[in-house]
């Protein structure tokens, strides 16, 4: 592996203010997708005994503190970046993220009550959920599902990565 | 009314529940129940009993609880009737997969949370390099009409958090609802449910439909429907004295 | 050097809202003055090859980009085509959008700001609003409206398609 090519993934990864994909290194620096796996990989072996970790998150690349030292830097920080949502909040987002793309009468449905509108206004302005278009049926209701900040604010790389029912210990019927 | 007092784990938050299917959940499981085997009957009960006893406590029940209350006195009603055994077995089907998909909610829910804790103990690098950017072409993004929604949505919810708060009239209570139901009935023999319910809000039909039941379950009250979705005729049986109507009230408050 | 204790250094630099000093690491980390400056000595070496580089700035130490790459990383910003408004413009030019025509003083009135002159001027040079006459009362002032431009990049056939409020459960009071 050429030592620049790694250090440029790595300037590109670093100066990137979201995760960044493997496609689009490749063709900001025009190679090849496989070389640019390579140097990813390299660099996240490189990182793993540091205090700067590299995390595949929202379908990218993006370099956080490692969570070893998550006391430390809390220390100096005072907050982290926790979300502060209710029971309620985060069912509905659960629903979102497992069954999108869906309508807020579902959702509503789907947890008992009559409406889940404004937890779902709230869900948008953290960013966490947004409008993906109408459902083709009567009255086009709007549909919903998860953002790429939803990914990022819970470690994950794809939503195929949200752990399964099975995974979880619930029995699917 | 069948003398039925659970136990209440009054160490348990009443208001920590997250709605009708929350509540409901725990019923089962404190009866060590499957979801499939759930007996609507005694459920009913006890589910009246946690409202009432959310309600002694002063607590802020939103009126989904009632929703789900009459729901499940209407299922109730209709297990008694022997022509009514079909509806009620549909219905009975329809709350075991909700309670069932709610179950599983609950464990993703959990699992998110815990996601999330992990993956906030990692920090990201804050402040902004200047970088120059060139000139850049105008474009918006696929669901850009839907973020305008949004962008217009704040604004609105800005200015209105900025208003002074008007005070809301105060909601109904099964009180007021009764001695309603009850001047009807002393004037008259009987009555059309949607003269009752014209122009009423929501919480007001809940509340006049859980009375109904009740009444038509002592026997003071005669409910006849000849289709569905079609005219409900509430016929009086017997006499409605004072007495009754503070019994009545008494049961609920 | 002990490796955790390096590595936790490199983590508050890294996480730092501003440069850090010597001092206040030592702080956090209730360590020797020295020894952090001897870390602080090694991570700076440790990154002259890399893609990122330890700079010392304003009586404190950051990470920024290595310079080296920095022709690589413009072109990754430039990459990032579709220029998003800024929260401010984008709430002027839906104000615009679900008000027309409206005045200026209409729209800074509904933002809670003095003025929106300048983000208007914006949205008229990106074609998205137009003047569109004059609102007949005292000093005449201009209407506002969007473009034909502004329905396009949109995706709408017409201003009736505006998704309503009421569908996403916010009531206009």
């Amino acid at each position: 592996m050429d030592g620049d090519f790694k250090a440029t993934v790595e300037a590109l990864i670093f100066a990137a203010d979201s995760p960044v994909s493997v496609e689009k290194i490749a063709k900001i620096l025009e190679a090849d997708m496989e070389l640019v796996r390579a140097a990813v990989a390299e660099l996240t072996t490189d990182y793993v005994p540091r205090g700067i970790n590299l995390f595949e998150l929202a379908g990218g690349y993006r370099f956080l503190t490692s969570r070893r030292f998550y006391p430390m830097v809390l220390k100096m920080k005072d907050t982290d970046r926790s979300l502060s949502l209710s029971q309620a909040a985060f069912e509905t987002l659960a629903i979102v993220a497992y069954r999108q793309p869906v309508t807020s009468q579902e959702i509503a449905a789907m947890r008992g009550v009559q409406s889940v509108s404004s937890i779902l206004r709230n869900l948008q302005t953290l960013e966490l959920v947004r409008i993906a278009g109408r459902k083709d049926v009567i009255g086009r209701p709007m549909l919903y599902r998860t953002t790429p900040k939803f990914l990022e604010l819970f470690g994950l790389y794809s939503l195929d990565e949200l752990p399964s029912l099975e995974e979880i210990g619930v029995n699917e019927l | 009314m069948m003398d039925f007092s659970p136990a209440f784990d009054l160490e348990l938050q009443l208001e920590g529940f997250n709605g009708p299917l929350d509540l409901l959940l725990h019923l089962v499981r404190k009866q060590k129940m499957a979801i499939s085997d759930i007996a609507i009957a005694p459920i009913t009960e006890q589910y009246a009993e946690y409202l009432k006893r959310m309600e002694e406590l002063n607590l802020d029940i939103a009126g989904d609880y009632f929703v789900m209350a009459s729901t499940l006195m209407l299922m109730k009603a209709k297990s008694l009737i022997p022509r009514e055994k079909e509806s009620f077995e549909e219905m009975r089907e329809d709350l075991i997969f909700q309670l069932e998909e709610y179950e599983k909610i609950v464990a993703q829910a959990a699992e998110l949370q815990k996601l999330h804790r992990e993956a906030v103990r990692s920090f990201p690098r804050v402040y902004k390099e200047k970088i120059e950017k060139a000139e850049r072409e105008f474009k918006v993004g696929e669901n850009a009409i839907f973020l305008l929604v949004e962008h217009y949505a704040r604004v609105i919810e800005r200015r209105k958090a900025l208003r002074p708060i008007l005070i809301k009239p105060k909601p109904y209570t099964m009180k007021d609802v009764l001695s309603l139901l009850f001047g009807v009935f002393r004037k008259r023999k009987s009555t059309r449910f949607s003269s009752l319910t014209h122009q009423r809000e929501r919480g007001f039909v809940v509340y006049l439909f859980v009375s109904v039941l009740e009444l038509v379950r002592e026997g003071s009250l005669k409910v006849t429907q000849t289709d569905t979705f079609s005219e409900i005729i509430l016929q009086r049986r017997g006499v409605f004295t004072e007495e009754k109507q503070q019994q009545l009230i008494a049961r609920f408050e």
